[in-house]
């Protein structure tokens, strides 16, 4: 059936490198309670569906899922989990409200990323027992491979990658909410630590705690409620092989894919053109130029060139991570997507304060859900 | 439908303690520091006190335990904290005979739901009962709190050992 | 912030210690169970071929991910034991996240008759003369230490 | 301003058994495989999958839908998991259906896997981090505890015996030893049998609880412009709900299941039923525990709270009887690979629907059926009601 669904609300607790004044509960009771306010609905009464995007080993949890109601007022009313990134859970609300099934539904991803304290053992645990597992590599080697490969193919350049680090921690002292801002110059990055060459360790995004809560609308409800509409104009999500052996490693085609079908759904036909700033998965510097060029944000190996001239900065032709990225906000593992999600709303709403983009109508979001997945999800939204 | 279901292939227990399929060994390091929060935190609190702490709610007055800093049911931040007694009655049971891990126990672990005194009815909480012969457990029967000594507590649900029928 | 009582000091902060007390027993697969014997008891090393779409697998699989072909015992073949380095990086952190004193080499290797790539360990490595494109042949464990796993492999060596 | 129609047009599965030697992936394939070719359809006209798969400890993999997505299909498509403990298996359609209601999607493969044997030092270990991890996990629980408690609190409530609820066992077993995928079907089991085996949480014994179990199942959704070019016989999914209560599970009345009706509540509105007795010919309702399927069974309002032993007793349940439930053979016959098992019950409506059970079909040309499931915390219901 088709209907138009808008962001009418948005919230957030954080994000920091350590939050022990609060509870995951608390902290998504925080971000609910804001989202609620501004979308001037109670939800008890005015919601029909909730999700949330969560992985029960980065809870430390079986079965996290039961956990997730009572903060979020979703007691006895419908809600369940979507084991992916927040931006999937987003997506799963969006085709609640486009079937007809539901009108108002809220999504919510957080993260408790200084609560693990083996995380690269958790993350390892993602990678096949059989064939890739045993090797007992820390799974950040598959960056260092990825990086590798690209750099060898010519796309990119050591530099450029550094560029990047630059761009997006610098916009993030520009963001309040971001954790991981910071002044620093290309050389910093490229004499810092190697951790799996040639990706330095400032070219890894560090993590943050924190959580997002979102209410969606259909458009004629979101007429009556309080909340700034901001449209979602096309959604897609895909995934490549979980084999390490099979996938396409020079080409992310997650993010292609997603972008397709969120063009697709869109009526985009020229993203170059039609698309204004991108919020882009860049839990390694070299994947936001990676994912730029499978995006059709940019031409292959034009990603890094455009970076290094500037015209991925805020004042350049195409912003990109204009709130800091992951690099800049810290990487909010099962809720990275919502956090890009939730600059383009800022951005498209006019409230992103000294970080403003001028003159926005049309932003992208794309989130990867790490390694050792080809798991990734982007949205199109308009003001 | 018969065509429909695959012949995957079963295999015993034998078949793996004899080597007879090969099979990889991984012992997953997951380790984890909780931020126990507002909520959490002062419930351990009391705990280690000898005491439990329950949070009350204006506006549908319900006084919850485990404490919590929002209602969910009312939606909205919780007001006060209240303390609640150790005394309470069991609400439901069970005689448990297998650990966690499935391995059997001589005698039976006695999992309850306790309606805690002072708290809001039904609000429970899960614990263990102990002096008390298994036979004998009812639902509706009245327990109290059995406290580890003061020293020993260390702000844990298991600073109460058990709780033991009382008349 | 939208809680009526806070905590006032950072001594009031608590955290508590917890784990997954869990392991976990993997069987190969049924792929995985002959390609892996066929390793330990023979030193070769199988893929499969998609009689659909052609791509050749490595390891041999038991379904094509393409077109969920099934992969019989007629569409083994052999690979290797000679390859293209596809990749390759040099790894300073261990599953701890502490730093290692030498880096652990890892690439990633297309043997010869594969489409896919296989990860391994890189061996007898001089750092400087590695390079995407090189010739890489597998080291396998002697044959009284192989056991039937992805480690019967010792590594790749460049050749 | 209707919703779309949506139909189950295939339907496949892997045998259930206790330790397979297939990976996790390789079941998943298993299930699409055999799905695929009950429609004679090929992984190119899917447009999208979802996965359905519980607890990570299981299968022993992090992120495991991720690795799961090879073998499930998803190889370039969008793929999603969703996840609401055991009542996985009944929710994994209903996401399928918004999939395809929601008009991005005309066709969607539904894939659930579970493979519980990596569990060690057993399956049953991987419960024992299902609960609170601060103010219950150092008490030691295991997952009998709950299901115990609940038992009894549910006998406690309406004076029932063991005798009574043993029936449920004996039937169900019995049911599937007409199934060609069943672990435990067994056809001479007797209630004495259940009331003698191994007491391990009372009153929970041994051969009240559904077995550990390796398995996958999967199904494929059409729009109705597809499902029509695919197969004379498409069984419609007319209704669908799902409700989560709080986590605060020792805060709540357990003798009845609150969040079951309302999930039903739901699906019954979408499907146009008013009085479900008269209108669900077959019901499959969640059966880990025998008294889960009584407590389900009132919680669909199929039956008046704690009169469900009494209609078992009369075999008003029986595959002959006015009301046939879990004529599979349910999860304590077939077996419980637990988001799989849901699963099955879903495929169990479209066989007996279209009149393809063999030796399990229901008399009478059933016209329409119910499946539920259950999960988390004696938490929460998953209902999907399905129609030709």
């Amino acid at each position: 059936m088709n209907r138009t669904v808008e962001i009418v609300g948005v919230g957030w607790s954080g994000f920091r490198t350590i939050s022990p004044d609060l509870s995951y509960k608390e902290m998504i009771f925080e971000a609910a309670t804001r989202a609620y306010t501004e979308a001037g609905i109670d939800p008890r009464n005015d919601v029909q569906g909730f999700v949330t995007a969560a992985e029960d080993y980065h809870e430390g949890t079986s079965i996290f899922d039961e956990y997730t109601p009572d903060q979020l007022g979703s007691a006895l009313r419908p809600m369940h989990t979507i084991t992916g990134d927040g931006l999937h859970a987003l997506a799963a609300a969006y085709m609640k409200i486009a079937s007809g099934l539901m009108d108002v539904v809220v999504v919510e991803a957080h993260s408790k990323a200084s609560n693990i304290l083996t995380l690269d053992h958790i993350t390892a645990f993602a990678e096949d027992p059989t064939f890739e597992r045993p090797l007992a590599i820390n799974p950040i080697a598959l960056a260092g491979l990825e990086m590798q490969m690209l750099l060898s193919a010519g796309r990119f350049t050591l530099e450029q990658c550094a560029q990047v680090v630059v761009k997006n921690k610098n916009n993030a002292l520009a963001n309040p909410a971001a954790a991981h801002g910071a002044a620093i110059g290309r050389k910093t990055v490229l004499e810092s630590q190697v951790v799996a060459s040639p990706l330095t360790r400032l070219m890894a995004a560090p993590h943050a705690d924190g959580a997002i809560v979102m209410v969606l609308a259909d458009s004629d409800t979101a007429k009556r409620l309080k909340g700034k509409p901001v449209r979602i104009r096309g959604i897609g999500w895909a995934n490549d092989t979980p084999a390490l052996d099979s996938r396409d490693w020079l080409h992310a085609q997650y993010a292609r894919k997603s972008a397709e079908m969120a063009y697709r759904v869109a009526g985009i036909r020229h993203p170059r053109s039609e698309i204004d700033f991108a919020e882009v998965d860049d839990t390694f510097a070299y994947k936001e130029l990676q994912h730029l060029e499978a995006l059709q944000l940019a031409k292959p190996g034009e990603a890094g060139i455009l970076t290094a001239q500037g015209a991925t900065e805020r004042d350049g032709e195409l912003p990109v991570n204009p709130g800091g990225g992951c690099l800049g906000v810290g990487s909010l593992l099962d809720a990275n997507g919502l956090a890009r999600v939730l600059e383009v709303v800022l951005q498209l709403r006019g409230e992103a304060g000294a970080r403003q983009l001028k003159n926005v109508k049309t932003g992208l979001a794309f989130t990867w859900r790490g390694v050792p997945t080809t798991s990734g999800a982007a949205v199109v939204l308009s003001n | 439908m018969e065509h429909l279901v695959y012949p995957t292939r079963g295999l015993s227990e034998q078949a793996f303690e004899k080597h007879e399929v090969l099979f990889e060994t991984w012992h997953v390091k997951a380790e984890y520091a909780w931020d126990t929060g507002v909520a959490i935190g002062k419930y351990l609190d009391a705990l280690k006190n000898g005491r439990l702490i329950g949070r009350r709610c204006f506006k549908c007055k319900r006084v919850m335990v485990p404490p919590r800093m929002f209602c969910e049911q009312c939606f909205r931040p919780t007001d006060e904290w209240v303390y609640v007694q150790d005394t309470g009655i069991v609400k439901t049971f069970s005689l448990c005979y297998v650990r966690w891990d499935m391995v059997r126990l001589k005698e039976p672990e006695i999992p309850a739901v306790i309606d805690l005194d002072g708290a809001s009815k039904g609000m429970g909480i899960l614990h263990k009962l102990g002096e008390v012969d298994p036979k004998a457990v009812k639902v509706g029967m009245r327990v109290q709190a059995v406290w580890k000594p003061a020293a020993e507590r260390t702000g844990s649900i298991t600073d109460i050992a058990y709780f033991k029928p009382i008349q | 912030m939208s809680l009526l009582h806070t905590l006032e000091h950072p001594t009031d902060a608590r955290v508590w210690r917890g784990n997954l007390p869990l392991y976990h027993r993997y069987t190969a697969g049924i792929a995985g169970e002959k390609f892996l014997r066929a390793l330990k008891d023979e030193g070769k090393l199988f893929g499969a071929k998609c009689p659909r779409c052609g791509y050749v697998y490595v390891p041999a699989r038991l379904y094509c991910e393409r077109d969920a072909a099934h992969l019989d015992d007629t569409t083994w073949m052999p690979v290797g034991p000679e390859g293209e380095l596809v990749s390759f990086t040099a790894v300073y952190v261990d599953l701890d996240g502490h730093r290692l004193e030498k880096p652990q080499w890892v690439g990633l290797v297309r043997l010869d008759g594969a489409s896919s790539v296989t990860m391994h360990y890189l061996g007898e490595v001089k750092p400087e003369a590695l390079r995407v494109g090189m010739r890489v042949r597998v080291v396998l464990k002697p044959t009284n230490e192989r056991v039937g796993s992805i480690k019967d492999i010792a590594y790749f060596k460049p050749i | 301003m209707g919703l779309r129609r949506v139909a189950v047009v295939g339907a496949g599965m892997t045998k259930f058994v206790r330790r397979a030697q297939e990976t996790g992936r390789e079941l998943a394939w298993e299930a699409v495989s055999k799905a695929l070719e009950s429609c004679e359809m090929t992984l190119d006209q899917i447009d999208c999958v979802v996965m359905g798969t519980a607890p990570d400890a299981f299968d022993g993999v992090h992120m495991k839908s991720e690795w799961l997505a090879d073998g499930a299909g998803a190889w370039g498509k969008p793929y999603m998991r969703g996840y609401v403990g055991g009542g996985t298996g009944v929710f994994a359609p209903a996401q399928g259906w918004y999939h395809v209601a929601s008009g991005l999607f005309d066709t969607c493969l539904v894939v659930c896997e579970e493979k519980m044997s990596p569990t060690q030092p057993h399956p049953q270990a991987a419960f024992n981090s299902i609960f609170d991890n601060i103010t219950e996990r150092p008490l030691g629980p295991n997952l009998l505890w709950i299901f115990a408690i609940e038992m009894n609190a549910y006998m406690n409530r309406y004076g029932l015996k063991k005798e009574d609820i043993a029936l449920v066992s004996v039937k169900n077993k019995r049911n599937a030893a007409d199934h060609p995928a069943s672990l435990l079907g067994d056809p001479n089991i007797t209630v004495q049998d259940v009331l003698n085996s191994e007491v391990l949480a009372w009153p929970v014994q041994r051969l009240d609880v559904s077995p550990v179990t390796d398995g996958a199942v999967a199904i494929v959704l059409a729009a109705d412009s597809v499902a029509r070019r695919v197969t004379p016989k498409p069984i419609w999914i007319e209704g669908i709900g799902w409700c989560l209560d709080t986590a605060y599970w020792t805060n709540r009345d357990l003798s009845y299941p609150t969040y079951v009706e309302e999930a039903a509540r739901r699906a019954y509105a979408m499907a146009g039923i008013k009085e479900p007795r008269k209108e669900i010919h077959i019901a499959e309702p969640y059966d880990p525990f025998d008294y889960k399927e009584l407590h389900h069974l009132e919680g669909l309002m199929l039956f008046d709270k704690g009169q469900a032993p009494e209609a078992t007793a009369l075999g008003i349940t029986q595959r002959n009887g006015d009301l046939p439930v879990c004529p599979s053979g349910g999860l304590l016959g077939v077996g419980n690979p637990i988001a799989a098992a849901g699963l099955m019950k879903i495929a169990e409506l479209f066989w007996q629907l279209r009149g393809e059970a063999g030796k399990r079909q229901v008399p009478g040309n059933p016209r329409r059926g119910v499946a539920q499931a259950w999960g988390d915390l004696m938490q929460v219901g998953t209902v999907v009601v399905m129609g030709k």
